[in-house]
């Protein structure tokens, strides 16, 4: 029983790369950005309880959430090394920093585009807290590095979620919402603890490094069975954050019932923060090659392609365009997934991790952008069904043009960088030889190319209702959306800016 | 320089149509698409290139290479030229998109400004297809063409317009997918002899010997073989090749006259273009060792399309359905790998463009005057409308094959190249293939007859009047065009037989198995007797 | 005289210049284009006579590449070029000739009778006179296959020239669809000649005869006779392009268009059967008949086929009503002969009856056009009668034309025709296939007697047996000039081969025979004999005088003899239909033995639905997949929504399931429950 | 010392009896308890296993869960409260406006 029982020494912590002044805290200065603009706004909060100054709220997210995209930026351009804090709980990364970027740009977005949809609600500081605390907790998991942090920081961005879903609290969608996403989740976290826990018993640490070192130097057979169970457990606690099937139920409601920018704020950034656990813990933690007996790659494909399917076939029928936008991100997951399950020996493999990552993040943006018009549409109080988005383009066409922009991107039609995320996807499930994936990958996006384009087809194609009217063009609202469609088609020629860090960071784990 | 510049006008003048209001937008779309009619001549008359742009020893006219960004272990480069094969093609893409602009101004009458700034659009990402040497850039283009198309046919189309535009849209769609899966199983064939997506580059790639590696379980010609076909059928939609022909009549019927003209001019001509790129050239042993089986596709798409066409009531769709049956001619001279082969389908395409052009472009006048297609609906046109009746009647004959027109032309290269093709019953497929010419006689002769001459009538009740100006010159233009390039054909063709020499040259002297692929073809062939 | 040669161009392009202006400029003039119809054809008829003078001086051939199509040299190049030898000479000499004069009758038929559309019409005519003359100087034969091609579309838009009516539209498609049959062989044709010879030239040592000489001869290299014996192969190729030829010279069985296409103008009629359409077909086999001669099944064929031809039309137009399509008819009948003179090796005698035949026949329509003008457009012959007094004129030119035609000594249809059957029973002696040809080809005569002057005589004797008859219209000396002309050449122009004469007087007057036996070597008449006899087997016979006479007074007497049977049955003041006798062979007469049927049968009925079929095939099955495949999808996908049944429990549930089943199928895998 | 098969075999037995608590009963507060049993039964492995390794990391990460779960709690008696007014019942099923 003496195997990797050495808890990290200081002398692992003291010969890092980067121990400046500041201690190294400066690496994840985004996060204790946030954190302050979170202590910021509470302090606001606690100053006018009863204000309703929405502008200065979102103003001060939005600022904050801003510098922290900048910091970000710089320090994912700069190519700051990995850097551990807190003796090896922490690691900031290429991997954490880019992922830290999409959670904060999308906060940003999010904050931005809540400025007219809170409109003068009550509680409009707990939202924005909430929010802020969520995106705190992703950048941790972006740079957790033992299954403790992995687990408490998941919670900081559950619980928050959780209530943000239920926010508004006298709609029954959006309770209910929040109810059964908190059932799954608080399930899904059971799961994923008791899986942590099995790890552990099987390995005796909750350090990545250090699990994976007790692996590699071979554990006893007779806990073999127990570490896989383990291990499929933490698969599925991720699995629900990433909103993949067979832990997905929650997803569809919860975005369909939340309000607008949270679903925003959810598919993209809270599903962002799942893959990256994912990624950190099944390739630190439990290599491939170091694992043996749990053949997770293949959990993964199946998770891969059921979830695609399922979720793009489930989109194809549906009435509501949010809820349509909720099943095409379980979708999209699938598609995500791909980067985990096409790591087999063939792929060129941290080609196919950055291909998922670079998914991810084009995806922040298009799906984001997507969510956001329709919290202008619900703005507007124009309905929700397609029909109800008929001719939508006579009365606002730069929005429309956005959201086409964001549809056809999601589809996979080069109107953004979805276009060559999307098909790096596919060249990573055609090289790592699982067809099937490849596959499941054509027929769902010939699918999705037919749901996106009904909505294109209500905006544009179809006559407007009669009574089809739209008051005011909310600054916030259009600003957000606006910025994710440039985004999203500056993706398309400037990929290169991101696709070589995410190369590096994804070999990073390798 | 001048590629960039010809994009960027379409694409600048595209939105800035897109912009403006609705009175401006007509004449301005036109004034703007002369722009590029400018370039593109002066780029032909300027133009340099040597040789086929993907094999060795070429050099390209108007070339630009820059570095994109890298895909694992892949370098992407935005990468334009053009070699004698895709100049004449990008010319008569701006030609059409011209014509197809100034046909618009009668029937399009709501939503211009939208619909002449997505024309612009429609053209720039043409020509992005016909100039891009690097997969991704060139993917990027195929696929961008298919937004303006589904929006063009999906607003201002027919009555069915919704369905005809999302039939297009996804089933084309998954054509690139699968075309895109058989592209990359070539590509990791090569393994790390390739270290970039471009196309000079993997063409050189394969013609070392033994460059395709095995992937997976395949054995390297099964992956050659995989890849071909996964290729060939994702261009064949485009083409279209029988089976996977039915969104054509569809988009045409439905897609607004402009729209048609540039469908079936230059649209069709994207999936033959990418055959001779890809297929035939990337890998012309395979295209060999099937050369029967793909050419029974070709036959059987020449005499179904044009029983198909026989079988119409609807002029436009029967225009449609012969178009079918025209691209099947490109398919047999492609694959009968000889000069005149290979040439003359590329000159079929550019003949097709115009003629097809031509005949959709009158259609639409007649339609906008008689606001029907039906023959059954009208008769004696030409006695009210003499010069549309006269450019039907020359549409028709061109499309006939009639000589010192461009089709003829175009026919008799890809027959005699066909004919001395070296794979098995060379003769006897090109003379069923060849029947083709009197079944076109057939369903024209008839149509005509039945729509131009006799006792004038139309069963629906519109003044009918001489159409206007800018409905005919399109029309003049094109018969101008078509007799000169039939007269002297020298013009083009000089340029398509330096670019595709080369690829003869590629040819192995293997003799085409008359395996089951064999037995296939005869059978078709046999069928094509039936038919005879 | 070099000079001629380089004018030879001129010859066809003229006229199409004329084209244009009446197409452009036409309806500005005074007569409708037609003044430059008549300056152009002119010009190309004097070019023409100055060239012929030019031959006939030089001897040799004129060869040149006018224009390059494609310009490649390897495989091979398609050109344009112009050969100019004794045949093409003597050919572009009627052709111009005859339109030249149509053009001139036409100011009368057209103009006078105040058609509309005339720029169209003279348009039209030009175009014909262009491409005909362009057909005839080809060098080369893809370039003959061009302007093949061309006389049809001119054929097509002539006979449609009414396009109101409904006939004359119908009319033309069929001409055009059952000639475009045709030449769809002739394209497979020209295109496996290009593909086994690498050239199409007609003239010179590299020409594509030459070379099939030198394969058969085992001396040329690199001929791709496709894996056949080269023999073979030729007879293939030679059968192909033949087929062109018999579309569009009407031979059986492609000879229905020929009397719908009566529907034109009567001037164009004139053009199609005496100049232009009709004459290009045997032009060609005559123009390479190098070719021809290598392949004895060849010629076989097209002696068999022209002399069923001959017979079999003949006896059709013998119980026709309308005065044209007997015309149409003989036409038929006449081609026929022209093929069974080639067919059995009679160069000379072919292109002669050719020659003597475009005189009569363009005569002979051009009567029948006066005629049916002054019957105000009525063309049964049962409703005229006593023309004579009436059309003095007309009618002794017409009488002419019929006497030549049936072949009555000593108008020029006698030689010819004459020839074209003595050549024909020399090879019947040591062949019965040619023996039968021969036999149908003399039976012929007698019916080509019976039907001419059955219609002479019930369109000029007797009395007029209508109103109109009685007062026909008159018409100006622009329509009686073209008239005599030609009444006067068909009267003499077989003079220049009287080889019975010439048998009797040992005199050297076969001008004919002596014009073709100069030129190019590869060209001349006996290069052709010399051929056939070593290739085709026909060994010379020597013909005695008797059988020259014997065989000439056969076929006068038989010409007599039809004459007679059409005195006596209709030379009378009040004819009646004796035809009626007949009973039902009339009623298969009548109907062309049901020709027309079977071919409308294939090309409306069966394809027809052939078609149909493959449209309903198209929209069912294959459309039909492509839908199905989206409405599965869409039927699974709403399945697949099912399962979000919004109660929580059953999600929890669901999802514990699929935790297990992850479990299991990884546990299983990974060997745990070992 | 207890062999570690026990402690996995409670823990396990633990689990599943929440597990079966969430599945079969319909009111929101059983089902939060039930959670809580989940939670326990992974705070038993680890504090087990905690001794069984010879490291206290176990023993700290289950003081973790247990204010984890604490939140949780307290989050989710908020849900069940709002639950509770917009349904007028904490039954899990009754909510089932959105479905498909």
């Amino acid at each position: 029983m003496s195997v990797a029982t050495t808890i990290t020494t200081p002398a692992a912590v003291s010969n890092q790369p980067l121990q400046l002044g500041l201690g190294g805290y400066e690496a994840i200065a985004p996060t204790i950005i946030l954190g302050l603009t979170a202590l910021a706004l509470f302090t606001i909060d606690s100053i006018a309880p009863e204000s309703r100054n929405n502008t200065l709220l979102s103003g001060v997210t939005v600022v904050g959430s801003l510098i922290a995209v900048v910091v970000t930026g710089w320090q994912l351009l700069t190519g700051a090394g990995s850097v551990e804090l807190f003796s090896g709980q922490l690691v900031v990364d290429g991997m954490s920093l880019f992922f830290t970027f999409i959670f904060t740009s999308v906060t940003a977005l999010v904050a931005l585009a809540s400025h007219e949809y809170v409109g003068d609600r009550a509680y409009q500081a707990e939202y924005y807290v909430l929010v802020v605390l969520a995106a705190t907790g992703m950048t941790l998991i972006a740079s957790a590095n033992s299954l403790a942090t992995a687990f408490v920081s998941l919670e900081l961005t559950s619980l928050p979620s959780y209530a943000l879903v239920a926010y508004l609290k006298d709609n029954r969608g959006s309770v209910e919402a929040g109810l059964k996403y908190f059932l799954i989740g608080s399930l899904s976290s059971a799961v994923f603890v008791y899986g942590i826990s099995l790890v552990y018993a099987a390995t005796g640490s909750l350090l990545f490094t250090e699990v994976a070192a007790t692996l590699s130097a071979g554990i006893d057979g007779s806990l073999t069975g127990v570490l896989g169970i383990g291990v499929v457990m933490i698969l599925g606690g991720v699995a629900f954050k990433t909103a993949s099937i067979p832990f997905h139920f929650w997803a569809p409601e919860a975005y369909e019932g939340a309000p607008a920018p949270i679903s925003a704020f959810l598919s993209s950034a809270s599903k962002a923060a799942g893959f990256v656990l994912a990624f950190r813990v099944f390739l630190t933690a439990f290599p491939i090659d170091a694992i043996a007996g749990v053949d997770w790659v293949l959990a993964f494909q199946i998770l891969a392609l059921v979830t695609m399917t399922l979720g793009n076939f489930a989109a194809a029928t549906q009435e509501t365009v949010k809820r349509m936008l909720a099943y095409s991100s379980i979708g999209h997951a699938g598609y995500a997934l791909i980067a985990l399950g096409a790591l087999t020996g063939a792929a060129n493999q941290p080609f196919v991790l950055s291909a998922g990552m670079i998914h991810l993040l084009v995806y922040g943006f298009m799906n984001t952008g997507a969510f956001l018009f329709v919290a202008l549409a619900e703005h507007w109080g124009i309905g929700r069904t397609f029909e109800d988005y008929n001719g939508l383009a006579s009365k606002a066409p730069v929005a429309c043009a956005a959201m086409s922009i964001f549809l056809f991107s999601l589809a996979g039609l080069p109107t953004g960088g979805g276009f060559l995320s999307k098909y790096f996807l596919l060249i990573g499930a055609v090289e790592a030889q699982t067809y099937v994936l490849a596959a499941g990958l054509i027929i769902n996006s010939a699918l999705s190319l037919y749901f996106y384009s009904r909505v294109v087809k209500a905006m544009w194609i179809e006559e407007p209702a009669g009574d089809l009217s739209i008051e005011g063009y909310p600054t916030g609202l259009y600003a957000a959306i606006v910025t994710a469609a440039v985004v999203t088609l500056l993706l398309l020629p400037a990929l290169a800016i991101f696709s070589d860090p995410a190369l590096t960071a994804g070999s990073g784990l390798f | 320089m001048m590629i960039e510049l010809l994009l960027g006008v379409c694409l600048v003048g595209g939105l800035a149509v897109f912009l403006l209001p609705d009175r401006y937008s007509a004449r301005l779309s036109f004034g703007i698409s002369l722009l590029p009619i400018l370039a593109s001549s002066y780029m032909y008359a300027t133009f340099d290139g040597v040789g086929n742009a993907l094999l060795e020893g070429s050099t390209l006219a108007f070339e630009t290479r820059v570095n994109w960004l890298s895909v694992g272990p892949y370098e992407l480069f935005y990468h334009v030229g053009l070699d004698g094969v895709s100049m004449p093609l990008i010319v008569l893409t701006t030609i059409l998109t011209t014509l197809a602009i100034l046909s618009a101004w009668t029937p399009i009458d709501e939503r211009k400004s939208q619909f002449y700034g997505l024309m612009l659009l429609m053209e720039a990402s043409l020509i992005g297809v016909f100039a891009a040497l690097d997969f991704f850039v060139w993917f990027v283009f195929w696929e961008a063409v298919l937004i303006p198309m589904y929006f063009l046919i999906g607003v201002w189309g027919g009555p069915r317009r919704k369905y005809a535009a999302i039939k297009f849209f996804v089933y084309t769609n998954v054509a690139s997918l699968v075309m895109f899966v058989g592209f990359f199983l070539l590509v990791f064939g090569l393994g790390d002899s390739v270290q970039s997506l471009g196309l000079p580059a993997i063409a050189g790639a394969l013609s070392a010997p033994g460059a395709v590696g095995s992937v997976g379980g395949l054995s390297p010609n099964a992956v050659k073989t995989a890849a071909f076909f996964l290729m060939f059928a994702g261009f064949a939609v485009k083409v279209p090749v029988v089976p996977v022909h039915t969104w054509l009549p569809d988009a045409h019927v439905e897609a607004p006259t402009p729209v048609s003209v540039i469908l079936a001019g230059v649209l069709l001509k994207m999936g033959t273009y990418a055959l001779l790129r890809f297929n035939f050239t990337l890998l012309p042993e395979i295209a060999q060792q099937y050369a029967l089986v793909l050419v029974a596709f070709a036959i059987v798409s020449v005499i179904y399309g044009a029983l198909l066409a026989l079988a119409q009531q609807d002029l436009k769709r029967i225009v449609a359905y012969s178009s079918v049956s025209s691209m099947g001619y490109v398919i047999l001279g492609l694959v009968a790998f000889t000069l005149y082969g290979l040439g003359g389908a590329t000159f079929q395409m550019i003949s097709h463009g115009l003629i097809s052009g031509l005949l959709f472009l009158c259609v639409g006048v007649v339609y906008n005057t008689t606001h029907t297609r039906m023959v059954g609906d009208m008769s004696g046109l030409a006695e009210r409308m003499p010069i549309t009746a006269g450019a039907i009647v020359a549409g028709s004959f061109a499309y006939m094959g009639l000589p010192l027109m461009s089709g003829f032309v175009a026919e008799f290269l890809v027959f005699s190249g066909s004919f001395a093709a070296d794979f098995a019953y060379a003769p006897v497929f090109t003379a069923v293939a060849m029947f083709g010419i009197v079944i076109v006689a057939g369903y024209y002769l008839f149509a005509m007859q039945r729509t131009l001459f006799g006792e004038f009538s139309v069963s629906t009740d519109y003044e009918i009047t001489r159409a206007a100006v800018h409905d005919v010159v399109p029309l003049v233009v094109l018969i101008v065009l078509i007799i000169a390039l039939g007269s002297a054909p020298e013009i083009v063709f000089g340029m398509i037989e330096d670019a595709v020499r080369p690829m003869t040259e590629l040819t192995t002297t293997q003799q085409a198995d008359a395996g089951p692929a064999g037995m296939l073809g005869l059978g078709v062939s046999l069928l094509g007797g039936v038919l005879l | 005289m070099v000079g001629a040669f380089e004018f030879a161009p001129a010859i066809a392009a003229l006229p199409f210049v004329s084209f244009l202006v009446a197409l452009f400029v036409g309806r500005f003039m005074p007569k409708k284009g037609a003044l430059a119809g008549i300056t152009a054809t002119g010009g190309s008829l004097l070019l023409s006579l100055w060239v012929y003078l030019a031959v006939l001086t030089s001897g040799d051939p004129h060869v040149e590449i006018v224009h390059t199509l494609i310009g490649v040299t390897d495989p091979f190049s398609l050109e344009l070029g112009i050969l100019i030898d004794q045949l093409s000479a003597l050919m572009l000499l009627i052709v111009s000739l005859i339109s030249f004069l149509v053009f001139v009758f036409s100011l009368g038929y057209m103009n006078d009778e105040g058609e509309t559309g005339l720029p169209r019409y003279y348009a039209g005519l030009s175009l014909f006179s262009f491409s005909m003359l362009a057909f005839v100087m080809a060098s080369n034969l893809f370039m003959a296959f061009m302007f093949f091609e061309l006389v049809g579309l001119c054929s097509y838009l002539l006979i449609g020239f009414w396009f109101r009516a409904d006939a004359p539209p119908s009319a033309a498609k069929k001409a055009f669809l059952v000639t475009r049959f045709g030449d769809y062989f002739f394209l497979i044709g020209v295109v496996g000649v290009l593909g086994t010879f690498g050239t199409a030239a007609f003239a010179g040592d590299g020409s594509f005869p030459v070379l099939a000489e030198q394969a058969l001869a085992g001396e040329a290299a690199g001929i791709n006779t496709f894996g056949f014996d080269p023999q073979t192969w030729f007879t293939i190729l030679g059968l192909l392009v033949l087929g062109g030829v018999m579309g569009k010279s009407a031979q059986f069985p492609l000879h229905t268009w020929l009397p719908d296409a009566m529907e034109g103008p009567t001037p164009v009629s004139a053009l199609i059967h005496a100049a232009t359409m009709v004459a290009a077909g045997v032009y060609l086999v005559a123009r390479m008949y190098g070719f021809y001669a290598l392949s004895p099944t060849a010629l076989a064929i097209i002696a068999f086929v022209g002399g069923f031809t001959a017979l079999f039309a003949a006896t059709m137009g013998v119980v026709k009503r309308e005065i044209k399509q007997v015309l149409a008819y003989s036409t038929i009948s006449q081609y026929g002969y022209m093929m069974l003179a080639l067919g059995v090796g009679g160069y000379v005698a072919g292109v002669f009856h050719l020659t003597t035949h475009a005189m009569f026949k363009a005569l002979l329509f051009l009567g029948a056009g006066a005629v049916i003008v002054a019957m105000h457009h009525n063309e049964d012959m049962w409703k005229m009668g006593g023309l004579k007094e009436r059309l003095p004129v007309t009618y002794y030119t017409f009488l002419a034309g019929s006497l030549a035609l049936a072949g009555i000594i000593p108008f020029a249809g006698f030689w010819s025709k004459d020839e074209v059957l003595f050549e024909a029973l020399l090879r019947g002696m040591d062949n019965p296939i040619f023996l039968v040809a021969y036999a149908m080809g003399l039976i012929g005569v007698f019916f080509t007697g019976l039907y001419t002057f059955r219609m002479v005589f019930l369109t000029f004797h007797g009395e007029p047996r209508t109103t109109i008859a009685e007062d026909p219209h008159h018409f100006g000396w622009n329509m009686k000039f073209p008239m005599v002309v030609l009444g006067v050449l068909a009267t003499v122009v077989g003079l220049i081969n009287m080889t019975p004469v010439a048998e009797l007087t040992g005199a050297h007057i076969e001008f004919l025979h002596i014009w073709f036996e100069h030129g190019g070597e590869t060209l001349t008449v006996e290069h052709y004999g010399a051929l056939l006899e070593q290739w085709a087997g026909y060994g010379a016979v020597d013909a005695s005088t008797a059988l020259v006479l014997g065989s000439g007074a056969v076929s006068l007497l038989l010409a007599l003899a039809g004459a007679g049977a059409a005195h006596v049955l209709y030379n009378v003041p009040d004819p009646d239909e004796h035809t009626d006798k007949l009973g039902s062979i009339k009623t298969v007469l009548f109907n062309n033995y049901y020709q027309d049927e079977y071919q409308v049968w294939l090309a409306e009925g069966l394809t027809a639905n052939v078609a149909r079929g493959a449209d309903t095939f198209d929209q069912g099955i294959i459309d039909g997949a492509v839908n199905g495949v989206s409405s599965v999808s869409l039927f699974l996908g709403d399945r697949a929504r099912r399962l979000q049944t919004g109660v929580v429990t059953n999600y929890a549930a669901l999802l514990t399931l699929g935790l297990v089943v992850l479990l299991v199928a990884v546990g299983i895998l990974g060997g745990w429950f070992v | 010392m207890v062999p570690s098969q026990y402690y996995l075999v409670l823990s396990a037995a633990v689990f599943c009896i929440g597990l079966f608590g969430i599945l079969t009963r319909r009111n929101a507060l059983v089902f939060l308890m039930s959670v809580e049993l989940m939670l326990n039964a992974a705070n038993i492995n680890l504090v087990a296993f905690s001794v069984q390794n010879g490291n206290l990391t176990g023993q700290v990460f289950s003081l973790f869960t247990i204010a984890t779960a604490a939140a949780e709690v307290a989050v989710g008696i908020g849900i069940i409260l709002v639950l509770y007014r917009n349904f007028n019942d904490v039954d899990v099923t009754t909510a089932t406006t959105m479905r498909w």
